[in-house]
């Protein structure tokens, strides 16, 4: 779908999206708040193993204990404080890479393009988790690893997009009259270009931050992200593998993961809704895990 | 319990959907139907690699080729002090190099041929030639014919320990026509493995119906089988199942024998499950790195004494699980030469702190590797490290963890290169010999970047021990040994973790032995 | 004899900033056999009054009024209400007994169906014939308004056809159930200027030959001049005027109407089809794009490399241009030009038959 | 997705011909590309495959380490190894896996048609509710309907699939009992004659009515929980694109022709919004195939995914490189017949 169109980022807000948005963005902020009041406002010592291992919910522990004699409650908090963060860096980093390699690819066309293009056909020819698996095995387990490897498979998607949407405004009027004064195709790119694509970019980004606690969340399950005895919701959710017993182990950081996703998503819905109405989901953006 | 019907339904349904989902005009024949008769279903998580028993030396390998092969000797139930005689019996020379082997009347194999001299001697030089994983355990020694029903076993080296080695299942006799045929040669070009896979060539109880190393392996009785006792099962079902998952089966009624569970999964059973729990002869131990390159402060003899007195051995075993047990020395607890209770490390919160500020240790932090898919008897070293970080932290040494898939991990810590390192000694056979490879200068010492001459009390303890002679001066030598490597080796034993078997009550003749976990055609049922 | 009867019509749609009428309380009948022009600038609701007679109008617009449908033979009964009808007396008249043309046929018909398949459909549905009799009768339909090889066409899918042809197809399809009214929204308009007027002249002879009701909303009193017989005149959803075409051409009474004909060129009404053609060419200007439901769903015209940059189609109500007074550059911007012979004036309405014969298919590309 | 490329029709008698070769031809040179990206990653790893495959006792006897380097052909330089291993590739050769000691290819056999029965399953599944859900929203646009199915496939892109098939084994299987264990077959019964390599259907060409019961219940829960996932992505984006057919004159044109509704949305509505929606299946297959590493590890499916980890957790070369192989002309596969499949609904597309 490289019809692309010129628009100016327009705001409608849609009935319902806007309310869904303002939600997603209520507790994506809460979730936030809580990541940086974590510390004070935990109970016990998420590190700590000082309590009877394997307690049910309830009594003087809110989520129970894990097989360590951890507070689940107190863990479950400080892992905010771990997963979000990288999952914005991961989109970031992502962004930045993606856009800049995209606009080049579709302002100088020809060669470059050409290769920056195949190389993201075989980016996107890997399964995301599998990639990401082989890259996270080769660097050694750790959380910032788990994001690198999930960076390597995740520009791609914004290299495509920008690229598109350079091609499409590279033609169009205020480019092409630019040319004609004679600006510099920089001046262009950054003048006219660059805000035509910051709406389409910041809805697959806002969309996008769901599927970077997903897949990290989902290497750290798997045992290639986050070390032990971090508190990260993904590895949280491996350690109940072995204790279906204790439902509340596995129960709770899965529910956390849910909550944080939704709220970005309809963020991102929202987004999409009152910036890019049509585009930004022809194009197959948003989540891909 | 299970409601059948709402199963039936949820499979049911579950087809329809199915049904739908096919665009299949699906011709359909008489209803075959598939066998179910007599199946007995055995839950284990997989480390298979292979059939071949002259490959094999994973412990689901040694269960499956148990069944389905004979060793020369063996041993009885769970009994691995003393041997008995299986397709032959076995007489030592006096300096213990010389072994002749008399094979024993009317033994055949599944395809109707007699077990020979042949056999035996093809079988043991293809596991020599074949350079192998279990080949060393025939390190040294040359197999010669003497004549049809006798075999002669030589050893370069005094090596009493050879009838407990011969056994084991890697050891096994395979028929070597058909071995032969399907491309079995004694040296590295042998090309049966495949073969091997998909048939089996013994003369054990089973035969090898289906094997997917991921999977599952079927085993069906062998018509041919000359032993008395013959299996009860017909078919015999070894599935790869997670441990949590063993569990619901066997409460479902879904499996008949759990072998992976932890102490807490086996301790919530209910009713109508039996579980026999012994202490594995797995020790898992920790190693403080002596090679100063490597680190400064576990090179520190004030500072391994301090990890030895912070540790609390009691929590680790509560953590481990029902019947586990603190392995006070090296050798475990089923061993010849054991150590007792009295000679085991223990907790001393004062003493450590003092050896602490002897080492002069100033909260540097130290990197703990393990191996992080390593679940042993449902032990997870995970779970484990982090509660030893958690108890050094308690005596204000600070641990880092350094987790990494055991294929990653292993090269580290076989070079010598981890600071401290979390892992565990399988016995390759039933022997305290076996555990001379942790003093200064053995394949394990080296690792703790100790070689030979780094400590002299325990090399003489060492080298009185492998000597060899009566078991009672055996027993001293190697208690010996192990008090000495307690008080200055850079190992810390830590724990035996539980070997937890659960079955159902129908099922009888569980019983764990520290080389082959369970004979399967010794299963029967009430 | 009516055929059908719209009393005090009145439309409106519900926007942020309350409702809006579009259309006020319009009366018009619609006799039997009869062309019935309905004229007005862009916006001034002339479209949504055809689309509120098969009750298609979009749902957030809300109808008041009365629109009868009269049956076929006045013995059969009382003529049918269509505001309000239930679905399924709607089902029963949508197609069977009202039917439409729309503008652009390249839009109308489904560019993935076939045009056996657009023209069976609704005849099987409604007339619950048969494969065979419903091709049979699709064949038939297509040699009726002139597309050569009826047989091989149906076969074939819209693009490989010219838009005169495509809207000849769009026509067969209206008239495949032999409906009792028509309803033509700017048949003409999106075609090449020198195949409208065979497309009229078809319109013409269909109306004569079997009696049809036709509603022919147009912006171009040049086509309502040629073919209409009856005019009503709208602006801003009011009826400015209504009358015989020869009256309203001759003597208007209103103002507004005045200044629409003062813009036409050759300010005479000329009926000879001879030169229909002519004045029709000169006639011409751009589709009116701005009449459409959901305008701005339409692609800009901006991203067009020579349109204007500011975006917005050209649109009538803008300053209340007159007709025909076209700024707008030529005919380069017409979906169906390409390929196309463009020969204005040269044409005669009665060698329309071989002119589309010589209509190359066209040679469009789907980008996926 | 790549755009299928239509121009003018038949300058050259073949365009079917030359479009597949030429597809082909940009095929292999992408796998090239991936057994390079897998083969210099996996040689990053820091480990030594030996002590993966021989384990603790035997790496110690340099003579097993050397014969095991020598069969694996490990003790060769890197450059070497690499084009021995493309061109062992051209004669259908993928090496054996140190892991499994099996040939890769065998390895493979089995995986791909397990992880593909549950992708099938799951693609065709979400399909057929994606589509469904995805119209009824764009019909019931701005009503409770829309705004339901949106919260709805919103929350199915949210939840982590690790999780859900660990919360639904937990239910069904553990606590309610209604659900088959792990695995693709319930002990008792014996894998039917291999055909496809997938159970259900092998079971149905051998007429095994049991079994095909038990496999499919096995194959179940797994197919949900990615169902449930690609349900959310498709009803979204059927969503966007049935409202945008939904503006076009020919949808309005079709209900002036009075046809019923059911026949203006199955004849009209979605084969107009049949290519979009083929896009964007078709990238939906390959993150259900990526779904598929967690799924298959919950519910120990011995597919791509498990083999994949297995393989990339030990450092095992051929098997990485075999897991990358198949999983890159799986995808071009999926390409392919997208593409295909662009010219049988819209006949506009023709393929050059």
């Amino acid at each position: 779908m490289m019809n692309t169109r010129i628009k100016r980022p327009r705001i409608h807000l849609g009935a319902w999206g806007a309310p869904l948005g303002i939600i997603g963005a209520v507790i994506a902020l809460a979730w936030i708040v809580v990541a940086f009041l974590a510390p004070v406002i935990a109970p016990h010592d998420p590190l700590a193993q000082d309590l009877p291992r394997l307690q049910a919910p309830g009594g003087d522990t809110i989520l129970g204990t894990d097989s360590l004699g951890r507070d689940v409650f107190s863990r479950l908090i400080s892992g905010a404080g771990v997963t979000i963060p990288l999952a914005l860096l991961l989109v970031v980093l992502s962004v930045l890479i993606g856009t800049i390699l995209g606009s080049i690819a579709g302002f100088f066309g020809r060669w470059v393009d050409e290769t920056i293009m195949r190389i993201t056909d075989l980016v996107m020819a890997f399964p995301t988790v599998i990639l990401a698996m082989v890259i996270a095995a080769a660097l050694g387990a750790s959380l910032l690893n788990a994001v690198y490897a999930a960076l390597i498979v995740s520009w791609p998607s914004y290299a495509r997009l920008t690229r598109g949407l350079v091609l499409g405004l590279r033609s169009s009027n205020y480019v092409v009259s630019g040319r004609l004064l004679g600006f510099s195709p920089w001046r262009s790119l950054w003048r006219d270009i660059a805000p035509n694509i910051i709406g389409p970019i910041l809805v697959l980004a806002s969309l996008d931050i769901g599927t970077a606690i997903l897949l990290l969340s989902g290497l750290s399950f798997l045992g290639l992200g986050a070390k032990p005895p971090t508190a990260e919701w993904g590895s949280m959710v491996s350690d109940a593998i072995g204790n279906f017993d204790q439902w509340w182990l596995g129960v709770f950081p899965g529910l956390a993961i849910l909550t944080v996703v939704v709220a970005f998503n309809f963020v991102g819905d929202a987004l999409r809704d009152a910036l890019d109405p049509k585009s930004a989901t022809l194009r197959g953006g948003g989540p891909t895990l | 319990m299970v409601s059948h019907r709402s199963r039936t339904a949820f499979a049911i349904g579950a087809a329809a959907v199915t049904v739908a989902l096919l665009v299949t005009g699906c011709s359909a024949g008489s209803s075959s139907s598939s066998t179910k008769s007599s199946t007995i279903v055995i839950d284990r998580v997989f480390d298979l690699k292979t059939a071949d028993p002259s490959r094999q030396y994973e412990p689901t390998g040694a269960i499956v080729d148990k069944a389905l092969y004979e060793t020369l000797l063996t041993f009885s139930g769970s009994d691995v002090s003393k041997t008995v005689p299986g397709l032959a019996t076995v007489e030592a020379s006096a300096d213990s190099k010389t072994f002749t082997v008399t094979l024993g009347d009317g033994h055949v194999f599944s395809d109707g041929s007699p077990v020979t001299a042949d056999d035996v001697v093809f079988s043991l030089n293809r596991v020599i030639g074949m350079k192998g994983n279990p080949s060393f355990l025939l390190s040294g020694v040359t197999v010669t014919k003497k004549d049809d029903k006798t075999v002669i076993l030589t050893s370069a080296t005094s090596n009493p320990a050879l009838p407990f080695i011969l056994p084991n299942p890697s050891l096994s006799i395979l028929n070597s026509k058909v071995v032969i045929a399907n491309g079995g040669t004694t040296d590295e070009k042998d090309s049966a493995e495949a073969y091997l896979n998909a048939n089996s060539a013994g003369s054990g109880p089973y035969v090898l119906d289906t094997l997917d190393l991921t999977s599952q392996v079927v085993l069906t009785t062998n018509p041919k089988y000359s032993g008395d006792d013959k299996p009860t099962y017909s078919r015999v079902v070894l599935r790869n199942v997670e441990s949590a998952t063993q569990k619901i089966n066997i409460e479902g009624g879904d499996s008949q024998v759990a072998l992976d569970l932890s102490g807490d999964q086996a301790s919530g059973l209910g009713s109508g499950i039996t579980v026999a729990s012994t202490p594995s002869a797995n020790v898992i131990f920790l190693l403080l790195n002596q090679n100063s390159k490597v680190s400064t402060i576990t090179s520190n003899p004030d500072f391994v004494s301090a990890v030895k007195k912070s540790i609390n051995y009691d929590d680790l075993v509560s953590l481990a699980g029902k019947g586990a047990a603190q392995a006070n020395g090296i050798v475990p607890s089923m061993f010849l030469g054991a150590l007792g209770s009295a000679d085991k490390t223990t907790y001393d919160k004062t003493g450590a702190a003092a050896d602490l500020a002897a080492s002069g240790y100033k909260g540097e932090k130290v990197t703990l590797s393990f191996p992080s898919d390593i679940s042993l008897n449902g032990v997870e070293f995970t779970v484990l490290a982090q509660r030893i970080q958690s108890q050094l932290k308690d005596a204000g040494i600070t641990v880092d963890l350094a987790p990494a898939p055991v294929a990653t991990e292993f090269a580290a810590y076989r070079d010598g290169k981890e600071a401290l390192g979390l892992w565990y000694w399988g016995p390759d056979f039933p022997d305290p010999s076996n555990y001379l490879e942790f003093a200064p200068g053995g394949v394990v010492g080296l690792r703790a970047g100790w070689p030979e001459g780094s400590d002299a009390t325990v090399t003489a303890a060492a080298t009185a021990a492998r000597a060899g002679g009566s078991n009672d001066e055996r027993a001293t030598q190697f208690t010996t040994y192990q008090k000495a490597l307690n008080a200055t080796g850079p190992f810390i034993p830590l724990v035996q973790p539980a070997n937890n078997i659960a079955s159902a009550s129908s099922v009888t003749g569980v019983e764990y032995n520290a080389v082959w976990t369970i004979d399967i055609a010794a299963l029967g049922s009430k | 004899m009516n055929s059908l009867t719209i009393e005090n019509l009145t439309i409106s749609v519900a926007t942020s900033s309350g409702q809006r009428e579009i259309v006020s309380g319009i009366d018009i009948t619609l006799e039997r056999g009869r062309i019935h022009g309905l004229a007005g600038e862009s916006g001034s609701g002339k479209t949504m009054t055809a689309l509120a007679v098969l009750n298609l109008l979009p749902e957030r617009a809300q109808l008041t009024g009365s629109i009868r449908l009269a049956p076929r033979d006045t013995t059969l009964g009382d003529p049918t209400e269509i505001v309000g009808a239930s679905k399924r007396v709607m089902g029963a008249i949508r197609g069977r007994r009202i039917a439409m043309v729309f503008q652009d046929p390249s839009t109308s018909l489904h560019p993935q169906l076939s045009i056996g398949q657009q023209l069976t459909d609704h005849v099987r549905h409604h007339l619950g014939l048969n494969k065979r009799d419903a091709t049979a009768r699709a064949v038939e339909l297509l040699t009726r308004v002139r597309v050569p090889n009826p047989e091989g066409a149906l076969k074939r899918y819209p693009h490989q056809f010219s838009g005169g042809q495509r809207q000849r197809i769009a026509i067969a399809v209206a008239l495949a159930c032999d409906p009792e009214v028509l309803l033509a929204d700017e048949p003409t308009t999106a075609l090449d200027v020198t195949v409208q007027a065979g497309v009229l002249q078809l319109l013409r002879e269909l109306v004569d030959e079997t009696n049809l009701t036709v509603l022919l909303v147009t912006h171009d009193l040049g086509v309502m001049s040629a073919v209409a017989d009856e005019v009503t005149i709208m602006k801003a959803g009011r009826i400015v005027e209504s009358g015989p075409r020869q009256r309203i051409f001759t003597a208007p009474e209103h103002e507004y109407t005045r200044a629409l004909l003062a813009a036409l060129p050759g300010s005479t009404v000329e009926e000879d089809a001879d030169t229909l053609a002519q004045q029709l060419a000169a006639a011409a200007e751009l589709p009116d794009d701005a009449e459409r439901l959901d305008d701005t769903d339409f692609p800009d015209r901006s991203e067009l490399p020579d349109a204007p940059g500011d975006g917005t189609p050209p649109s009538l109500s803008d300053a209340d241009l007159p007709i025909g007074s076209s700024v707008l550059p030529g005919q380069a911007d017409l979906p169906d030009v390409a390929g196309f012979p463009s020969r204005p004036g040269s044409h005669r309405a009665e060698s329309s038959a071989t002119l589309d014969i010589s209509d190359g298919p066209d040679e469009e590309r789907t980008h996926v | 997705m790549r755009p299928a490329r239509a121009t003018r029709a038949g300058r050259t008698g073949h365009p079917f011909a030359r479009y597949l070769i030429q597809r082909i031809l940009t095929s292999l040179l992408l796998v090239v590309g991936v057994t390079l990206v897998t083969f210099t990653l996996t040689n990053l790893v820091p480990g030594d495959p030996v002590a993966a495959a021989l384990g603790q006792h035997a790496a110690e006897d340099p003579a097993i380490v050397a014969s095991f380097r020598a069969h694996y052909g490990v003790d060769q330089p890197l450059v070497v190894q690499y084009f021995t291993y493309l061109g062992n590739l051209v004669h259908g050769d993928l090496g054996e896996s140190p892991t499994t000691h099996h040939p890769v290819l065998e390895d493979l056999q089995v995986a791909v048609p397990a992880t593909l029965e549950i992708a099938i399953g799951a693609i065709v599944l979400s399909v057929i509710i994606g589509v469904v859900l995805g119209t009824l929203a764009a019909y019931r646009r701005g009503k409770v309907t829309d705004h339901v199915l949106r919260v709805v496939s919103l929350l199915g892109l949210s939840v982590p699939t690790f999780w859900l098939a660990l919360v639904l084994y937990y239910v069904f299987f553990f606590k309610l009992h209604i659900a088959p264990g792990s695995g693709r077959l319930s002990a008792i019964y014996a894998a039917p004659p291999t055909v496809t390599g997938m159970t259900t259907v092998d079971a149905l060409l051998a007429g095994q009515w049991d079994v095909f019961l038990d496999a499919s219940a096995h194959l179940f829960l797994p197919v949900l929980v990615l169902t449930l996932y690609t349900v959310g992505l498709l009803t979204r984006f059927v969503r966007t694109a049935v409202l945008e057919i939904l503006d076009m004159d020919y949808v309005r044109a079709a209900r002036a022709k009075g046809l019923p509704g059911r026949t203006v949305v199955w004849s009209y509505v979605l084969r107009g919004a049949s290519i979009p929606v083929l896009t964007i299946v078709g990238l939906a297959f390959g993150s259900l195939l990526s779904g598929t590493v967690l799924v298959e590890s919950v519910f120990s499916w011995p597919g791509l995914g498990s083999y994949a980890f297995k393989a990339a957790s030990n450092l095992d070369l051929p098997g990485i490189m075999g897991v990358g192989l198949v999983i890159g002309i799986i995808y071009l596969g999926t390409n392919l017949i997208v593409d295909l499949l662009y010219s049988v609904v819209d006949p506009r597309v023709r393929l050059a």
